[in-house]
Formats: C-alpha cells, structure tokens, sequence
C-alpha cells in the first residue's frame, strides 16, 4: 500500500436553525413547550439587563470587576437548559445565563464580584462546580465527575463550558483526549467569542474550527450558530442524548461574540474595531430569539416590555438585598472568617495564627476607643 | 503478622480500603496490568478489575484533574504520580483547586483525594527520578503533605489519607520501597495525620527528620551514643505539613541542640520552617546554632555520584 | 531624570534594552497591542513589532517552552506570565529544564530568559490574582528569583535580569505598579542580582522584607522611631534566591533583634530560611526570638477581607 | 444555512514505499546515493548492535538502566537523516539511532547510562538538545527554536521526537498549536511503537492515528511505516522541504514497535503477548532495508556481516574508552563536581556548602589513612 488514504472521520458540520434573519429552518425546530421557550427568554434578559446593572454598579464602584455576558446568552443557555437536576454543570466564569438558570441567585454573583467569599458558597446539591478562573483547568473537572457518574452506573452527564483562548491550554487537550478514552459522558461546550482578551480567535490556533478538534480525540464535534438558542440547545440535546446512552463525549463550538470588555478592567477599543462590534450587534441573540417568539405568537411587544420591567424589578430586589447582606457582613468583614474552611478541622499552628489575628484587633478597636 | 516491605504494606492498605470502600479508586500510568513501575498497585487491577484500578493516558495535570472531579462527586481517588519529578505537570490542579475547593466554595464542596508519588535517590535512577521537592506542596494552604519513614507507617498513614476528607500528597520514600522489612498487622491500624513521632529517646541532642532520612539519622544517633556517649532524641515528622512542631519543640526545650535532616536543598527547604518554629517557640533553650544537613543547593546529580548528595551518617555525626 | 511609575520604569527596561539587543524578543498573553493587561509592555508592539512583541496563544507552559527554545538558540526572551497565579502551569518547565539545561548539558547549553509575572495582593483584584508563591522558585537550584520594590531598582534589575545568562524569574509587586513615583534616569542603569540593600540603617532592631512589603515595613519604621524611638534597619532583599545574607546577618549582629515581613504564607514561606541563615551565622548575637510577620496560613481571602491577610504597619510595629 | 458540512482539510494520508514483505514502490523510491543509503544502513546496525551490547552491559551491572531502540531504527533514523548541520534535533529518550547520526559519541551514552553527568556534556555547535526524560516536554522546545531561526531569516527547521505516548501530554498541544500558530518551521515527528510502559496505543487515545490530530491544528499531518526507512525519510523530506519554504509544521506518526522492555527495569510480559511482538520482528526495520540493499546490488551477505563485524568493534572500542574514562574520574568520581554549572557564577552559599563538604571528604580520607 503506497500513498493511500486512511478511512477516518474528517467531517465537521455547521448547525443553525433561525439564522440571522430571524428565518426558522421548520425541519430543525426542536419541539420546546412555550413555557419552557418563554422560561429561556426570560433568562436571557435577565442575564442581559443583569450585566447592564452591574456594569453601573461597577462604576459607582458598589462592585468589583466582572467579565460581561451580553451578547453570548444563548451560547451557554442553550446548552445548560437540556441538563437535568442530577446532571452537573461544570462553568467557566463567563457563564453568568447558565449558572442563574441551574438557580444561583443574583446575590450570591454580587457577593462575589465585590469580594466577599460568602458569594462563592456552594449549596450541596447544586451539582455545580464553582465558577473556575484558571483558564482551562476545570475542563478536566468535567471528565472525573463524568467518569465518576458512569462508574456509579447514572445516565447522567456533565457539559463544561470554556472559551475559545482555553483550547489552547493542556487542560483542554489533556481532558478531553481521556473522556475519549473512558468514553465519559462529558459535553464540551466552546464558548467562541472570537477574543481571549485581545488575542483574536485566528491567532489562538490556526484551525479553522474549534469543532474540528474533535477529529484529534476521535469524538463527535459540530459547529453551531451561538447566537441561536435553538440551534444551541439542539445541538447539546443531540450530544446529551449520545452521552446518555453511552455514545461518549461531544464538542460543541458555539460561535458568538462578546459584546462587551473582557473585564471591567479592559479596554476593547486598544484591540478590535467598532465596526466589528457593531456587526455583531446585529447579530443580537435576544432580537433573533424574539422575531421567533413572536412569529410563534408567543411574545407580543407588550410583553416585551413588561418581562424587561419585572426583570429589572427582580434585579433591583437582588441588590437590595444584596448589599444588606454587605453591610450585615461589614466591609472589610469579620476577619476570623478567613481562617475558615482552609481544612475540616483547623490546624494548631493555623489557630495560633487567628488568636494572635484576634488579639490584635481587639487592642486595635480599644486604641480606637481609646483615641 | 506479617513482615512486609514499604511496598508491600502500602499494598496491603489499598487493597484493604478498596475492599471496605467502593469509593476508593487507583488511577494513574500503568497502575494497572502492570501493577505499577515499583509493582506497588500489584494484583489490585486483578483483583478489582479496570474500573476501579484504571490506566491513564499519559497525562499528570489530566489525572489529576479527573481526581478532583471524581472527588467532588463523592469518590475517593488515590491517584499515582508515576514519578515526584513529573509532579510539576499537575502542581497547577493542587495549588488553583484540589487545595481550595473547600475554601472557595465555603464548605461547599471538598476534594477527598491522595496523591501518591514516590520521591528521593538512592535507587540509581535517571535524571528527574530522583528529586526531592516536598516544600512545594507544604507551602499550600488547604494541603496536607505526608512522608511516611517505615513499612508499618507507611500503611497506616496511608489509610488515614484515604479517609481524610481533604486532599492529601503522599510522598514514597522509593529508597524505602524495598529496603528493610517490618511486622505489619493485617487488620486494620491507622496514623493521625498531621502528628510527628519520637523515633528515639535522647536527652542530650535532637535530630529531626522524615521519610528516606530516618535511617541515616537513627544510624547516627546510634554512632554518637558508642563513639561520643551522646544520646539522641529523633524526631520522626511523619507529616510535613500542616507541621507539628509540639515534639521536636518539647525536644529542643530538653536538649537545646538540634540537628535536622533532609534530602531535599538547603535553601528554601523545609529546614527553614522547622527552624523558624523552634526559634519561635523554644528559644531561650537554644544553647548552640542550629545545624542543616542536607541535600546541596544543586540538581541531586546523576546517580554515580548521588552518594555524596544524599545525607548520611557521616555527615550529620559532624 | 523623569518621575516614573513601576509600570513606567519596566516597561523603559524592557524597551531600552530592545532598542540594544535585537536577542531581547518580548512574549506572553496580551503584551502586543493590548501592551499587557497592565500596560507594562506599552507601545512596544508599535516600536518593535510582532516578531519582537510576541502575542501569543493562551498557554503558560507553551510560553516558557518557547522561550527555553528560543534561549538555548540564542535569543533572550522575556515572557510575561499575565498573572503569577497562573504560572503553576508552567513550573515544570522551569523547573525540569530551564533552571537544568545548563548543568544537564554541563554547561553546553544555557538558558538566558526571563519570566515577568506580577504578584501578590492589594488591587481588589479576582481569585488566583492575588497570591505570592516566591518560595516555589528560591527552592529551585539553577534559577534566580527576584522582586523589584520600587520604580527605580524594578528597572535596573530588570536589566541585569536580561542580560544574565541564567533563567530568572522576576516577580513584580503588582500593587506597587501605579502606588508612587520616582526619579528615574533615562541612561542605563543596572543593579547586581544576588545583592540586598540597606533600605534604612538603624542600630536598635533589623526588619527584612522585599517588594510590596517594603512600604508598611518602612512606615512602621518611621513609626517606631517617632512612637518609641526604636531605629530599625531595613533590608530590601531585591533578589530572593540565591539569598544574599551577608547583609541581614551584618544588622543582626548589630542589633540582636529582627522582624521578618513576607505576604506569603508563613508556613514554608521565605521567612524561614532567612530565619535559618541567621540562627546559622548570627545566632550567638541573637537577643531575642526572631518573628514573622505575614500572610497566614490559608488562601488569601477575596478583595474585601484581603486587608486582613496582607501584613500592614500596624501589625509590623506590634 | 441549516445543517451543512464546513469544508476542511479532513483527510490524512498513509505512507509506504517498502512494504512488509519487501516490494518496492517504484515511484515513490527517493532518490538517494548509494554512500549514503549505505551509511544509512551502518547507522541501524551501529544502533540495533549497541542495544544489545548495552543490555549486556547493564545485566552485568556495568552501566545503569536505558531504553532500548531496537525494532524503531528506521522509525527515527530515516526522519533525521534529512537534517542539515544546521538544523535542531531535539530528542525524546528512545531515539539513540538518530543522536549517534547527528555525532553523539557511544562514550558519552554509555557514561550518562552510567551515571555520570559527563555523559550529558553537550559539544556547543551540535545544534541538539540533550535527551527529555519528561515525557512532552521537549515538544515545546523545538516550536521555540524553529521560532528562533525564523526570526533570524534561516530556512532551517527543528525536528522533534516523542512517542504515542507523548502525545496526550498538555506540553505536545500546546506546542503543535503555537507552532500552527506562528507557521514555524518544525516536523513533529511521533515515534508510535504501540505502547507507553504498559499502556497501549488504543488506551492512549480514542483517535485512530495519531496523524489525523495534526487536522485539530490546521497543519499538515501523514501517517508513515515506521518500519519502512524510505518512507519514513520521503516523509520528513516533504516536511522538510515545507517547512524550509514557510509552509509551516508537519506531524508524521511513525508506525513502528518497541521489541524490547520500555527499559531495562520493565517486564513486558506483564501487559503484551509474544505472538505480538513476533508478529511485528517479522516486520524488523533491518532486514527490510537489507532485502531492499540487496535487490538495489549496494549490499552483499558478506558484506553484511563485514558491517556487523566492524560496527560490533567500534562499540567494544567505544566501551573500553568509556570504561577507561569512568576509571579515571572514579566512582563515585569527583564529588566537588557536582557544584559545578548550577550558576553561570556560583553563588556565596553554594560556595560555603561545596566548601564544607570539601572539608568533610578531606576528613573522611584522614580517617581512612588512620585507620
Ligand atoms: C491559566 C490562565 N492564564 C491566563 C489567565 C488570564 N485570563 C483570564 S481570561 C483570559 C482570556 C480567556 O479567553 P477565552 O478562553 O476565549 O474566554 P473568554 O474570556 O473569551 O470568555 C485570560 C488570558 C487565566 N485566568 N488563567
Ligand atoms: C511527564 C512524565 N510522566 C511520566 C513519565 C514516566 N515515563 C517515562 S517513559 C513513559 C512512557 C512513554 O511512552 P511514549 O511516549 O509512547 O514513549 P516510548 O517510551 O514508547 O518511547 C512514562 C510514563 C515521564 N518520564 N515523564
Ligand atoms: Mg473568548
Ligand atoms: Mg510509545
């Protein structure tokens, strides 16, 4: 045998179901009861006007740095909204849509992003990992969880979001090339938003696609329109359903934008054109999802109107009661804290550490009184 | 009971806790069929076959990574680390995660996970085989970092990190895989972690020490009780950090000379620690400097010269 | 002479000595047209261009390997690793090669790179951007490990640092990035590395600390002096390893008295081993237990608590 | 656009030009003179002859453990036989074959199998790393240096070897994507003998072959008889030729076998049956080449034996000199050494730590003269 071909898979498809102008692909439509259509609708604008707020109250300086989600909600709700409860969600940091729809409160996300731990508290139960800043690294989380529930026998499945930038890492790869091993029932969800910062998706690899990586590992891989919450979701439930019945792992590239800085503390104009932007815009995930509701007559302009007002409304509580809780808490906050939950049971030497800590600041609050 | 090597009695406390604990799982590089380059997971995959003895590709950050996730889930992995050389390749998962689950999510979650990993010369081994890098590891909060010094420890200590709900670095003294034989009981004995041991009484001088060292150390402690009359206490840590310094502190305040032991390099070495806190916490008895034999401030050259790295009687009788 | 920031005076090092050697190639996340999410790297990418202000994709060890291969070929990279929280990633490229190669190879091949990377706490910034993990890199043979403490000796040692002919890496307290200015000459200057500096002089006690640490332990000299006319000597380590201690030993003889402030944790921190060459070298002057004043031994807590964590005046002066 | 098919280069190509029972492809054949050809063949038998003089050496406890190459000469040999002067090697651990044709001394092999660090001197000028024992570490190194001549405008290129092994390390995609990235001048060259210690092939990865995760970063990739020292020099000839013109990286997978133990501390009969490995000493590299060598009129049976004869003399030359060396720096040799090339200059505490131990040893022979 010479020069031959070798049989392998080398094909990697693209999927959209409402495309840019809002036309509905009726052969693709996954069938969604309205409520459940309604319930994702309302999701997306409570992550987006959820961003708009806290970009003012970052500003105001009521909060710290955070990295923005609009314009890649339906990336990642789509994907999240075919888990089930048993399922675990294993996010990156830019996931805000997601982590609000497997019910992290509005709070708990202030908390953190104004530095109090106690937003990163995870209730049991969750099956949720926290959200994860190095890039890349949970990616593996994702694969020992989802061994994990085939080990126990489960059909259940864990989906694992990260960027564009973090296939670069050996996480990724290392991840990834063991759930192709095990055959682990992991969903690897892409978040392309064409930037890691300032480094444009060209110069992070020089794939074409995210989703043909999928050939390196010998698992499934597809391309899907991110700001398309029906392809999104049809897409994940398509790999959920091979995860489920033992088919193994998928990648699945989401391509969308974002539409935002990378962090408050970034400043987008040093690398990427307005115009780019503003093509993007008009690619509005939210504005192609409403065209769909309301063709489907589920969503009419009055509506419209009011779930943005009883969203809005639901976030002005949230931070209310968020920032009682701060003040409760106290800013800089009860410092013994800290020492908490380093281990199960406290070390001696640690403990030696908090009473010196405590002993200093009581004679502090009497010089205090004092002076 | 029976007499059995270091790798004989770590063996025998896999073997056990995976019998008493479906949520026990080996995984690593050729932990299984092959029972492990030092044959320290021998018969474990024969015994409980790929599912819970399970081969990995070669990926430390990836095994690693799959231990934090299978311990999140409720599973208690054991993972091998092949060499403590190649350990660097996932230091990243134990230092930005294994390390701090429990603290970021605020007792939300934990990671219930032993990383074994044979360290140190002695075996004739090559380049990066050999290193000795445990202050790495007992520099991170939220760890715990244990180096058992004898068959018997070893296995008890084991046990205790398996069950221990926080993640835990076991480091195997591969000089001590083979080297000596000792009476380990098969039913079951457990080590606290984080609780040093006295190896030898002495009043005279204290030498502190752990894992791959003790026996350098207690050679000496012996040659100076013939040659010199001096009787030395040996402090065994056992668990290098979180550190106990009760012993080897209520030791120095006795002896008020103290010598410590360790393969690793001087600079930046545990050393340092064990004697900041003795010069925290006894020293107004500290009646002469206090001495470091250890490895040098170089790379543990290549093995026909690892004799004159590696500490021995020689040197800490000086 | 121009006032700089510590941001502005690296980033004068960094171009200068592009300007001098076209061996000198700047790489990591960011530091192209972004200039580096702190701007550190400025306008480079306008000067130099994208073979000299390399952007490159996101992957730490990938950064480091390149940068090993480009030394070894002859260039002198500085890489950027965009935050230290995330050079875990690639600690086992320096430490299985980059700090080896030259002693692997006996001295066939060298390793001239350097790795930027500000740490530390004190910019509210998110989790793993905040942590100093020093004592991973002094523990390290074969490697230079150094932190700048001011705009001036940021850039004067940061040009020795490219041009010494091992690995270095240089950590930059990122909370002193924009905090103060000073005077700082256009023409070259360089600063030895493996030297220390008095940074106060003083008779009646010794403090040592490095980089961000340098403020409040200056503060709480000056305090000292006005509140209990106690002088202390100050000194400013500059390089960590190798560890110059000819200096703080010099101040402890003189004064019997010392401090050491670091914000790493306490436990396996550098304080150790500075405490260690003093019991070494200077033990009989020592008139008092040697304290450590640092961070403590957990995670440093989010930006509303940090305060707490990192060593201030108030702490130093008790 | 629905679901459609995204057009990538999907497809990866199988390389042979001798096959396994010897038949030439005549168009495939390079053509290469016939000295060289011939010192092709010196060189895997200088290499497959020093296998098994070392595994002598090393049961007679002479030298320490090693890995051995046989059955992998044509596997490596045949892709850095393309190299110029001044091109980059940079080994893995098992390609003792190509570091003898690049002008690595039998000497200095055995003195590093043996323990001595001077074994590992590196002449300046031989354009070679020293070997990698962290298993994908070096793949990085090679993407640097080929990034290196780039810059310098050299039309040189770096060569790098690992093992299938290798390849789920985060260092080898970290590497293969930057060098995607930056179109640098390398040929990662995978030595897949089927087997990482213990683990095979198939537990490695879920991938096919190997070749086909040059597809997960848009780079040129072919699958190669490894066994086959024509084809597995045609293929790096191309790499070469593309790489030298700026077409950027190119990963061969090598197919070939380790016959012997990973090293001499291993046992294969743990994890493999003969029947495989005879299975695939029918398909022995050597002899393949010879029936070629013959057929061409270049080799005679005498001739081979004069080969073997002459390169079996070299090595027991090579191995008095190298023992000889070993007697002269002692055993354990020169301790003070060992301080040595840590630093450029040796720093204060160094100095005192080589000081002391200097004194110890003058001690210690002090004694011994006593006593
Ligand atoms: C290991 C690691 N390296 C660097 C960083 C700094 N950093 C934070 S986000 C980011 C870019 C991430 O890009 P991408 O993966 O595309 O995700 P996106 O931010 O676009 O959502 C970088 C470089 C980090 N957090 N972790
Ligand atoms: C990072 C790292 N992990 C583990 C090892 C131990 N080890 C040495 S060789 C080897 C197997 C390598 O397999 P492969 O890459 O296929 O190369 P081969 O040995 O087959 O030539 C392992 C696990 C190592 N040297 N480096
Ligand atoms: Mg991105
Ligand atoms: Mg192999």
């Amino acid at each position: 045998m010479p020069r031959e071909k070798i049989d392998i898979p080398g094909q990697i498809d693209h999927l959209s179901i409402i495309d840019k102008e809002g036309n509905l692909d009726k052969d693709l439509e996954p069938a969604l009861p309205d409520d459940f259509l309604l319930k994702l609708y309302r999701t997306m604008v409570l992550g987006r006007e959820f961003d708009a707020r806290q970009l003012s109250l970052q500003r105001q300086g009521r909060i710290g740095t955070f990295p923005p989600i609009t314009g890649q909600e339906a990336a990642h709700l789509g994907p999240a909204a075919v888990l089930r409860d048993s399922d675990w969600l294993v996010p990156s940091f830019r996931e805000t849509v997601a982590e609000l729809w497997r019910g992290r409160t509005i709070e708990s996300i202030l908390l953190a992003n104004n530095g109090y731990n106690e937003g990163a508290q995870m209730k049991t139960g969750m099956n949720m990992m926290p959200i994860s800043v190095p890039v890349g690294s949970q990616v593996i989380h994702a694969v020992g969880i989802a061994w994990a529930m085939k080990y126990r026998g489960k059909d259940d499945l864990a989906m694992v979001f990260f960027g564009d930038g973090a296939t670069s890492e050996g996480d990724f790869h290392e991840g990834i090339n063991m759930a192709g091993v095990y055959d682990a029932p992991v969903i690897f969800v892409c978040q392309n938003n064409h930037w890691a910062i300032s480094v444009p998706r060209a110069r992070q690899t020089r794939s074409k696609t995210i989703a043909q990586k999928a050939l390196a590992y010998g698992i499934e891989g597809i391309q899907v329109d991110g700001n398309d919450i029906l392809a999104t979701y049809a897409a994940a439930q398509e790999a959920a359903e091979r995860a489920r019945s033992g088919g193994g792992p998928t990648l699945i590239e989401c391509v969308t934008y974002r539409l935002r800085m990378h962090t408050t503390a970034d400043d987008p104009k040093r690398y990427r054109t307005d115009e780019e932007v503003q093509g993007w815009e008009k690619q509005d995930p939210l504005l192609r999802y409403q065209k769909y509701l309301k063709a489907k007559g589920l969503l009419s302009d009055e509506e419209i109107v009011s779930i943005s007002d009883a969203v809005k409304a639901e976030i002005a509580d949230a931070v209310k009661r968020a920032e009682e809780r701060m003040r409760e808490i106290g800013d800089p906050g009860d410092a013994m804290s800290m020492f908490n939950y380093a281990y199960a049971e406290m070390h001696p030497y640690l403990k030696e550490q908090k009473d010196q800590l405590a002993a200093e600041l009581k004679e502090t609050a009497k010089e205090g009184d004092n002076g | 009971m029976a007499k059995m090597t270091m790798v004989q009695a770590i063996n025998l406390a896999l073997r056990q806790e995976m019998e008493k604990d479906d949520r026990v799982i080996v995984l690593g590089e050729d932990v299984g069929k092959d029972g492990g380059v030092f044959r320290v997971t021998d018969q474990l995959y024969e015994k409980f076959g790929e599912n819970r003895v399970v081969d990995t590709p070669l990926a430390e950050a990836g095994i690693v990574g799959m231990s934090i996730g299978m311990a999140v889930y409720g599973l208690r992995p054991v993972c091998e680390i092949q060499f403590s050389g190649f350990a660097y390749q996932n230091l990243h998962q134990i230092e930005n995660h294994a390390s701090r689950l429990r603290w970021r999510t605020q007792g939300g979650l934990n990671v219930p996970m032993v990383l074994r990993a044979p360290y140190g010369g002695g075996v004739r081994a090559l380049e990066h085989h050999s290193e000795s890098r445990e202050a790495f590891w007992a520099h991170m909060p939220g760890l715990n970092m244990v180096i058992p010094s004898g068959p018997r420890n070893a296995r008890a200590l084991l046990v205790s990190a398996i069950r221990d709900p926080d993640p835990v670095i076991f480091y195997e003294p591969k000089a001590l895989y083979r080297a000596f034989r000792e009476e380990v009981p098969e039913k079951e004995e457990t080590l606290p972690l984080g609780k040093s041991r006295v190896a030898r009484d002495g009043d005279d001088l204290t030498l502190v020490a752990y894992g791959a060292m003790m026996r350098p150390t207690l050679e000496a402690a012996e040659r100076l009780s013939e040659e010199d009359g001096l009787e030395a206490e040996v402090i065994d840590l056992l668990t290098i950090a979180p550190l106990d310094d009760e012993l080897f502190v209520r030791s120095a305040k006795k002896t008020g000379h103290i010598l410590v032991v360790h393969e690793a390099p001087r600079s930046f070495g545990p050393g340092g620690e064990i004697i900041a806190r003795l010069v925290e916490k006894a020293f107004y008895y500290l009646e002469a400097p206090i001495h470091r034999v250890t490895g040098y401030d170089v790379i543990i050259p290549l093995f026909s010269r690892e004799k004159h790295y590696i500490p021995h009687a020689d040197r800490i009788v000086r």
